[in-house]
């Protein structure tokens, strides 16, 4: 297996605790995975209210879906304001940008008080699901 | 204990056309509905609802599935001399409530 | 509607945990089509007369108010004598059917229904003449984020 | 003539001017406010508000002898008006308690001390009538929660427990319902959270329910652990929004979408 292989496989393995080793300013620069994320798969993620959550809070350049929320910025435009490095970071863990976001975390499972039962120790996201947002994003430019 | 809320006005003009309105408790399952153990709950629906106006039928209607729990039901009557509504529910599991009120002509 | 699209029909029913009142059990378009032509047969449904009041806009399909008004001069000569309503996407496209006589005074009635999903519903007033006379509302249905039951 | 007729002008000034600015100092806003036409009909209207069927139901347990000692609320309370005003001032401090209870948790209260019957089970349909008719004998009363010194601390209790974060999603009470009221999540305005209207009939539940069983909702919609049947923290922040909900009317039995 190649290094850059090896670093791979260490990164998809690594907790999300490990996250913090990897931000560098204000992004994530590599994959969660070592892979690049799938746009559709991402487009699909956050249109779902029961899986990305993200238009309770966005709206987004997501016609079929007429519900959407305006608690926090449009996605739209998102993919032109930030570097895949940074959407990174902000999905991960925004906090760490802003202590008072009210966007969850995730890909965060250690400092949350109280969680469910059937969540705890799981992050909202997976890290695969969170690149497939990740690559979604970026192609929104406009 | 009764489990319906009737209400019309207690006179009326002869002649004149009241409204009257029913609620009554039922839970109208659909039998679409898992319970919390998973399993379907049976249907279990109020399936017709009529109405007499000194023994006579005046209104009847068929519910489905997709009456709302808690069936909310207005029309109108001809109070054509001072008398009494009958009110009657039926459905699922031998359901069976019947209900009364009078009103008197002015 | 046919046995074979009946029986397609039933097979689709999928039964979700939670959400709608329905789950995603629903009737068609097609189903409604159907249910309307058994009971007006093959006399024409004019629009008209009819006024179908519905929020167009309702945060839970649970309990949707809904009154149906229809003109007429409730005489022994000209009455209507029965209201019917229909939905594309219940489990059954017949929501409820209603008679009356010119005991009612005024051809009103009010209810509350479920609808599992935003859709076009239908009210068809016969007369005692026998025509038919029809209103139809579209309902858009949302659905609140924090629903009871965690997903 | 001309004195008095400044008076009077003076008066209707003043009349005005204490309106607009009781007016102008209190934006809150109960749900009711922002439901549909439709709904606020439904609640409006006694022959129509699916509630009243409880109140209905709690007026007939309130005459019924129960219990070991065989008696009914009627019996020591006399007829209902005699809750007015009861429900806008809890949660209270029971006698010879030092912790506050809510509205269903006196009726229990009452049911085991001095009817010598069990307690109702939360949540159930004689409870929650019983506190439907308690409360919609306060239809239409100011909210007024006691100047009791006790209850300082549970109530400040109840507005930490608003204000923290918990869940999966890390949200607090405060974020969605002080901070982003009126915003729209998935379309729909978030509601200020008043408990103007309680026990409501919640059309998503199609039937009434309690501030806890909406307290449970909420925690669960950010995925975190619910608070156990008859836990305190119920209580506090009944307290908690209660005092914030000061002066508000009370319309139970609500309807909320």
């Amino acid at each position: 297996m190649s290094r850059p292989g090896l670093l791979a496989a260490a990164l998809a393995l690594a907790a999300p605790a490990a996250v913090a080793q990897q931000i560098v300013g204000d992004a994530i620069p590599a994959s969660l995975t070592g892979q690049p994320g799938d746009a559709a798969r991402g487009r699909a993620i956050v249109a779902n209210r029961g899986v990305g959550l993200c238009l309770l809070c966005h709206s987004g350049p997501i016609a079929e879906e007429r519900f959407q929320g305006d608690l926090a910025p449009s996605l739209a435009g998102a993919g032109s304001r930030w570097s895949e490095g940074q959407l990174r970071l902000r999905i991960v863990d925004g906090a760490r940008l802003n202590a008072d976001t009210i966007m969850p975390p995730y890909y965060r499972t250690g400092g949350l008080q109280r969680v469910a039962r059937n969540f705890q120790d799981k992050t909202i996201l997976s890290a695969a699901q969170v690149e497939d947002v990740v690559a979604y994003l970026a192609t929104l430019k406009d | 204990m009764s489990n319906v809320l009737v209400n019309a006005p207690k006179t009326a003009k002869r002649g004149s056309s009241v409204e009257i309105k029913a609620l009554i408790l039922h839970p109208m399952e659909t039998g679409f509905r898992p319970g919390p153990n998973g399993r379907i709950i049976p249907r279990n629906i109020i399936e017709r609802f009529t109405a007499t106006w000194n023994g006579t039928e005046i209104f009847d209607m068929e519910m489905s599935l997709a009456i709302a729990a808690n069936p909310f039901v207005s029309f109108f009557a001809v109070v054509s001399e001072s008398g009494t509504v009958g009110l009657r529910w039926t459905g699922d599991e031998g359901f069976v409530v019947e209900e009364q009120i009078a009103i008197a002509v002015e | 509607m046919d046995r074979r699209r009946f029986l397609a029909g039933t097979a689709a029913i999928v039964v979700l945990p939670f959400g709608p009142p329905f789950g995603t059990a629903s009737a068609t378009p097609e189903a409604m089509a159907a249910a309307i032509r058994k009971v007006v047969g093959d006399t024409a449904v004019r629009e008209g007369r009819v006024s179908l009041d519905l929020p167009p806009l309702v945060e839970n399909g649970s309990t949707v108010p809904l009154v149906v008004s229809v003109e007429s001069p409730m005489t022994v000569d000209d009455y209507i004598k029965a209201i019917h309503v229909f939905n594309e996407k219940n489990p059954q496209p017949g929501v409820f059917t209603v008679r009356l006589s010119p005991r009612n005074g005024r051809a009103v009635v009010g209810t509350r229904i479920k609808l599992g999903d935003s859709q076009k519903i239908v009210a068809i007033a016969e007369t005692s003449g026998g025509q038919f006379w029809s209103a139809s509302a579209d309902v858009i249905v949302t659905l609140a984020a924090c629903l009871e039951e965690a997903t | 003539m001309t004195a008095l007729r400044l008076g009077i002008g003076l008066a209707i000034i003043f009349a005005a001017s204490y309106a607009l600015a009781q007016g102008a100092a209190d934006k809150r806003r109960s749900g009711t406010q922002d439901m549909s036409d439709a709904l606020q009909k439904m609640q409006e209207d006694d022959a129509a508000n699916p509630g009243m069927l409880f109140v209905q139901l709690g007026g007939q347990l309130w005459g019924k002898a129960t219990g070991a000692a065989g008696k009914s609320c009627a019996d020591c309370h006399g007829d209902g008006t005699s809750m007015k005003g009861v429900a806008v001032r809890y949660p209270a401090i029971p006698k010879d308690a030092d912790a506050p209870v809510d509205l269903e948790g006196r009726i229990n209260l009452c049911r085991t001390a001095n009817q010598q019957a069990d307690s109702f089970p939360p949540e159930s349909r004689e409870l929650l009538a019983l506190a439907a008719y308690v409360a919609h004998q306060s239809r239409g009363l100011p909210i007024a929660p006691p100047d009791d010194p006790r209850l300082v601390a549970f109530r400040a209790r109840g507005q930490d427990l608003w204000k923290a974060r918990q869940g999966q999603l890390n949200l607090s009470c405060a974020i969605c319902h002080d901070d982003n009221a009126g915003r729209k999540l998935a379309g729909v305005a978030i509601p200020e959270a008043h408990p103007t209207g309680y026990p409501i009939y919640r059309l998503e539940w199609q039937t009434l329910g309690s501030l806890k069983r909406r307290l449970r909702n909420c925690l669960a919609g950010i995925r975190a652990e619910t608070y156990a049947d008859g836990a305190p923290e119920y209580v506090m922040l009944d307290l908690f929004l209660m005092d914030r909900a000061r002066g508000m009317m009370l319309e139970s039995p609500g309807v909320r979408p």
